[in-house]
């Protein structure tokens, strides 16, 4: 067809969540053809992570999924303690187990009130920062930084939790639910929202496999992977939680698997927060200036759950101070590439919304 | 006595007809500045209405609580550079915001407003066909809309405003069926049932009681002709960036803006007037016309709240409602309507 | 015990009341106490771990550059400075460039004397792009900064 | 038969398949039958002289993870694009950091660099001094510039 | 002001659209990367830009007065940013946000960078910080109507 309008979405673009761009074919409203065209925040971090000591390379890990950077940090340390063979203490394991969790909360309700702003809703977005912001203050206590925290180091975490942050993180806890359904009733009861996310942008089982989905997408769709109950790692075996699963692989889905990840890291954190140990939160052969000196060598892939998907750090050592390569698995470039397919012949608003449902964050998508 | 009259008692001076020409102009300008003065208010009462749903201050760093704000904005505004796209076709392009402004203004001219007791009447104009007079005036908007899309000659412009036109087409028919019940039942009462004045002499009820199909369609398709958020396909600021005032920069963007809270505040007036008994109040007609504004401004706090926590609504399925199910609900409405008119003889 | 929960999609229920319970819910915030901290009259409390600018103590700086070699991207350079330290016999004292300083603490973490430190002030804002501080500025005072 | 030239245990104890270039395409059919139906990463090592590819596949079924590993010398892989949908972006982006051609693959272009950039960042021999930037035409579309000299 | 010849009218309706312009700084919708979080997180309750009349984001670079170039700017999106801002109508102004958009942050050792946004469209107020706190970036806006008024020396 020849009188297909050709529009370029994005790099700026308001509800691109960053700067994805998409060249569509349209047919009047709908949405004929999808190009993403991605890059426009390739930050060269796997070529600065070879340049950089193991240490130093949270730093760029950070601001990969720069609203879930915890998760980020657990997932390059997964990998590189194993590289490096240094074992992060017992107490250190679980703060990092709250801290993530706390972090997934934070990065969902980032993703609920911006998917609110793409549907038009204005109000919520509000909501969901102040809870995120109590929970960003909770993280400033614990670490120092509001959101590229650089908080856990090869061996443990750079500063123990104290009583304080404990009595804050319970309180937190505490009130959240209560706010968090009243946000989700604002989504959940409303028919408009409804409506525009009901049976939209499906995503058939075998589809997600073999593009490679994965998280609460890949769930959505009807396949209960999730790293943490396949491969346990830091102390997830020992709390007691649920995977949420649908098999509608819709928007609304998504949005429900969503949902109920936040409550069910409420409940994690709730577990984790009574059951840290006493101990030292730093294995001391890692400790202060040391820390440049460590040396790995082979290779190791390590994969973890961030609140996108399976993020998976790959580290090659040469037996030098500095990683030889480093490859990172990210969730949302794999989840990314199922667009073309997914929003195809949908109208523009579908596929703002089934963009939203997606929770792309850019930082991690182009590296 | 109406303000007329009294400022024609001033400028009397001048002969029957130059004292009126000058009246009448002093009146259009005093309806302007207020009207211009309400519409900032609106805003400022927005903004602050806003803040305070979402859990914040709102402006409050000029003048007392931020009230010079709009003040502020207006002379940021005037300073702006004025963009004209160079693809642009030019007089529709520098026509669509005024065209957009003066439907709004003329409409607010002739909705009665009842008489203050130290001023009198405060009525403009008084037309026998008034309600047909305003919704005609108001239907010169969505022919701005469409040619500041058109013109701009920007694709998301251009979807915005198709959206717009769409959206407008769909609620229409819905508003003025629930318009013609009103003067049905009017018609009952009153030999001129196309005047607002006598439509408000012929609410001995509220109509909004005696009709809740009537004031909810009109509800409806007053939010959505302000295109607020349920129904801003229009503007649409997360999918097409700003729709189709994209292209407009500076003042020009402003009466895109400022027609959008108009609108509203037009379409509360209205409502009140038609619905809620206008200027005649709940206890005493002696001040109609802040009964008129009260009314108003509670509607438009209502409107607020549905724009700032609802969904946009996507258009097919828009247009989809309003011929499925507005349409019907509004010959509903009328037939209701009719046999309370004719059958009860209210 | 990591289980898997089937979650459910929410029950259809009549149309515009859940609307209209949403609008009431977003309406109850009205009455509601606004959450503004209004920053530059009131400041929020800072927790005493936040950090954000970089300060150092000349006395106890011994020049062994482990802050210059571990900072990620070079923001911290040695820099030779006239001043009479016992422990520092080279005379080298870390500027720090704030136009690349990500705020990561490895500085800190690693310096032997804690001679380089985080502190909480963060309004460093300016109108021109020059951020480095030599050492001397950088051993300034918290409240000089501050102004 | 697909010859599997080495078996192994990585540093992490998952199990690592060398073969060769050749077969791989087969060896990975056999592995999608035998469950392994999601590709999760393909990861390109330069080596210095020679260039190494591994592939993580898992098996959802079976919880099993494991990761099949070849070696080119002249920079050409077969694709895979043929059994996973994902191999189209990782190829892509491997093509654009390293160089590496995957054979068959049908629209094998740069994934975040644009198609005129000098070079393969994550090649060990790429020089960061050499300073390139990037302009756009007026279609939108993007070029590179060469610069020698200061640039951006 | 800038010669000595302007009369009184001109000085005050100067001064008067300084005043509007430094307290209705509309900023553009314009999210890079970590800090647009932190972006978005001013415009929140706990924060609220609006205080200062900041408070409509407009997305249309044509009703913007302010630009927060809010993360990394590769140079893959540096024509694009150039292009955004000759979008903008006059006057302008620009916030570089972040050390990523002063001179490179944490990327200035690598090769798709723009080391400093400055190099591509003018900037007025920079506001360190990775990601500068909240705090920090009103205290950047502050800076910038403060220089809007001719106020400031910083």
């Amino acid at each position: 067809m020849s009188n297909l309008v050709e529009l370029n979405m994005g790099p700026q673009h308001p509800s691109m969540h960053g700067v994805l761009r998409l060249r569509l074919k349209l047919d009047g409203e709908i949405v004929r053809e999808i190009e993403p065209i991605i890059g426009y925040l390739h930050r060269n971090a796997e070529k600065l992570c070879e340049m950089d000591y193991f240490c130093d390379n949270i730093v760029y890990f950070d601001r990969m999924d720069y609203v879930g950077a915890m998760n980020m940090e657990v997932g390059f340390l997964e990998a590189a303690e194993k590289l490096l063979g240094v074992e992060p203490p017992e107490r250190a394991q679980w703060i990092r187990v709250v801290a993530a969790e706390l972090n997934r909360i934070a990065a969902h309700l980032v993703w609920m009130g911006a998917f609110g702003l793409d549907l038009g809703m204005l109000t919520p977005f509000f909501y969901c920062f102040i809870e995120r912001e109590k929970i960003l203050n909770i993280f400033v206590e614990l670490s120092g930084t509001r959101q590229q925290y650089n908080y856990m180091s090869i061996g443990g975490v750079y500063q123990d939790i104290t009583p304080k942050i404990i009595e804050e993180i319970k309180e937190f806890i505490k009130q959240f639910p209560k706010k968090l359904e009243e946000i989700a009733n604002l989504f959940l009861k409303n028919d408009i929202f409804l409506s525009r996310n009901r049976g939209l942008g499906v995503i058939e089982k075998e589809t997600a496999i073999s593009y490679g989905v994965t998280g609460p997408i890949l769930r959505a769709s009807g396949v209960p992977y999730d790293v943490r109950k396949e491969e346990p790692y830091l102390v997830y075996d020992k709390l007691n939680f649920d995977i949420p699963v649908s098999q509608k692989g819709d928007n609304l889905a998504r949005f429900m698997i969503r949902l109920e990840e936040i409550r069910q890291s409420v409940k994690i954190v709730d577990q984790a927060i009574t059951k840290i140990p006493d101990g030292p939160y730093f294995n001391p052969k890692a400790k202060k200036s040391l820390m440049i000196r460590l040396r790995g060598e082979g290779e190791v892939y390590a994969r973890t759950e961030s609140s996108k998907g399976e993020f998976g750090v790959y580290i090659v050592g040469d037996g030098g101070v500095k990683p030889y390569r480093v490859h990172v698995r990210s969730p949302t470039f794999k989840n990314l590439s199922i667009i073309p397919a997914v929003a195809k012949d949908k109208m523009i608003a579908d596929l703002i919304a089934i963009l939203g449902t997606f929770d792309l964050v850019f930082g991690e998508i182009d590296r | 006595m109406s303000l007329l009259e009294r400022l024609f008692g001033v400028f009397s001076f001048l002969g029957h007809d130059l004292g009126y020409a000058v009246s009448y102009l002093i009146q259009a300008v005093l309806y302007l500045i207020v009207i211009a003065l309400l519409l900032i208010l609106m805003i400022y009462l927005f903004r602050k209405f806003m803040a305070r749903l979402q859990q914040r201050l709102g402006p409050n760093r000029v003048g007392k609580f931020g009230s010079l704000q709009l003040i502020a904005d207006a002379f940021k505004l005037l300073g702006k550079e004025s963009i004209l796209p160079s693809e642009r076709d030019n007089f529709p392009f520098v026509v669509a915001p005024m065209m957009v402004l003066i439907g709004l203004m003329l409409a607010f001219v002739l909705i009665p407003y009842g008489s203050l007791y130290w001023i009198g009447s405060i009525t403009a104009t008084h037309s026998a066909v008034s309600v047909i007079l305003i919704f005609a005036l108001m239907a010169i908007m969505p022919i701005g809309e469409l040619l500041a899309g058109v013109s701009s000659h920007n694709k998301y412009a251009l979807l915005g405003a198709l959206r717009a036109v769409a959206k407008d087409v769909s609620f229409e028919v819905p508003m003025m069926l629930s318009l013609l019940a009103v003067v049905m039942m009017a018609s009952a009462r009153v030999s001129t049932p196309l005047d607002m004045e006598s439509l408000i002499s012929a609410q001995f009820l509220a109509y909004g009681i005696l009709q809740p199909l009537g004031i909810f369609l009109f509800f409806i398709a007053m939010v959505a002709r302000a295109s607020y958020t349920p129904f801003d396909m229009g503007e649409s600021d997360s999918e097409l960036v700003s729709g189709y005032s994209t292209e407009y920069t500076g003042m020009r963007f402003a009466m895109f803006y400022i027609g959008m809270f108009g609108t509203i505040l037009l379409g509360s007036t209205l409502l009140s007037t038609l619905y809620l008994g206008g200027y005649s109040g709940p206890f005493s007609s002696s001040i109609g016309p802040i009964w008129v504004f009260i009314k108003a401004i509670i509607l438009v706090l209502i409107s607020f709240t549905v724009w700032l926590s609802l969904p946009r609504i996507r258009i097919d399925k828009f247009v989809n409602f309003g011929w499925k199910y507005l349409l019907p609900v509004s010959f509903i409405n009328l037939i209701l309507v009719g046999i309370l008119t004719l059958g009860l003889g209210w | 015990m990591i289980g898997v929960k089937e979650v459910e999609d929410p029950k259809k229920r009549v149309p515009l009341i859940g609307m209209i319970g949403g609008m009431a819910t977003v309406g109850k915030h009205l009455f509601e106490k606004p959450v503004t901290v209004q920053y530059p009259e009131q400041r929020r409390e800072m927790p005493e771990r936040f950090r954000f600018r970089i300060f150092l103590k000349l006395d106890d700086c011994v020049g062994c550059t482990l802050c210059e070699q571990v900072c990620p991207n070079g923001s911290i350079k040695m820099q030779p400075v006239d001043r009479e330290n016992p422990r520092n016999k080279r005379k080298i004292y870390p500027d720090v460039n704030f136009g690349t300083c990500t705020v990561c603490r490895n500085c800190q973490e690693i310096c032997p004397t804690d001679a380089i430190y985080l502190t909480n002030v963060f309004e460093t804002s300016r109108t021109r792009n020059s951020f480095t501080y030599s050492p001397e500025e950088l051993a300034l005072e918290e409240d000089k900064v501050k102004k | 038969m697909v010859e599997i030239l080495e078996e192994k245990k990585g540093k992490d104890g998952r199990p690592i398949f060398v073969i060769k270039k050749s077969d791989l395409l087969e060896f990975m059919r056999q592995k999608k039958q035998e469950g392994f139906d999601h590709l999760s990463l393909i990861t390109g090592v330069d080596r210095k002289d020679y260039m190494e590819v591994n592939y993580h596949l898992y098996s959802f079924s079976k919880n099993q993870y494991i990761v099949v590993k070849v070696t080119t010398d002249n920079l050409t892989v077969p694709s895979l694009i043929s059994l996973w949908k994902s191999a189209d972006w990782e190829e892509r982006e491997q093509y654009d950091m390293l160089g590496i051609r995957f054979d068959g693959h049908p629209d094998l272009k740069r994934m975040f660099l644009p198609e005129s950039w000098v070079g393969h960042p994550l090649r060990k021999d790429y020089d960061l001094n050499n300073v390139q930037y990037i302009n756009m035409d007026e279609y939108g579309e993007d070029y590179a510039t060469f610069d020698p000299g200061d640039g951006w | 002001m800038k010669t000595g010849e302007t009369g009184i009218l001109t000085t005050t309706i100067d001064k008067a659209l300084e005043w509007g312009r430094s307290n209705s700084l509309w900023p553009l919708t314009f999210g890079l990367a970590c800090c647009a979080i932190e972006m978005m997180a001013v415009q929140g309750s706990h924060f609220d830009i609006s205080r200062f009349g900041s408070e409509i984001f407009r997305n249309s670079p044509r009703q913007s007065d302010l630009m927060i170039v809010s993360g990394t700017v590769t140079k893959k999106m540096a024509p694009r940013l150039k292009r955004l801002y000759d979008e903008m109508p006059y006057p302008k102004y620009v916030i570089a946000m972040g050390v990523c958009v002063i001179q490179g942050g944490p990327y200035v050792k690598g090769y798709s960078v723009v080391l400093g946004v400055d190099r591509v469209v003018p900037v007025d107020v920079f506001v360190p910080g990775c990601p500068p706190t909240p705090d920090a970036l009103t205290y950047g806006i502050m800076t910038l109507q403060k220089k809007i008024r001719g106020e400031t020396d910083r």
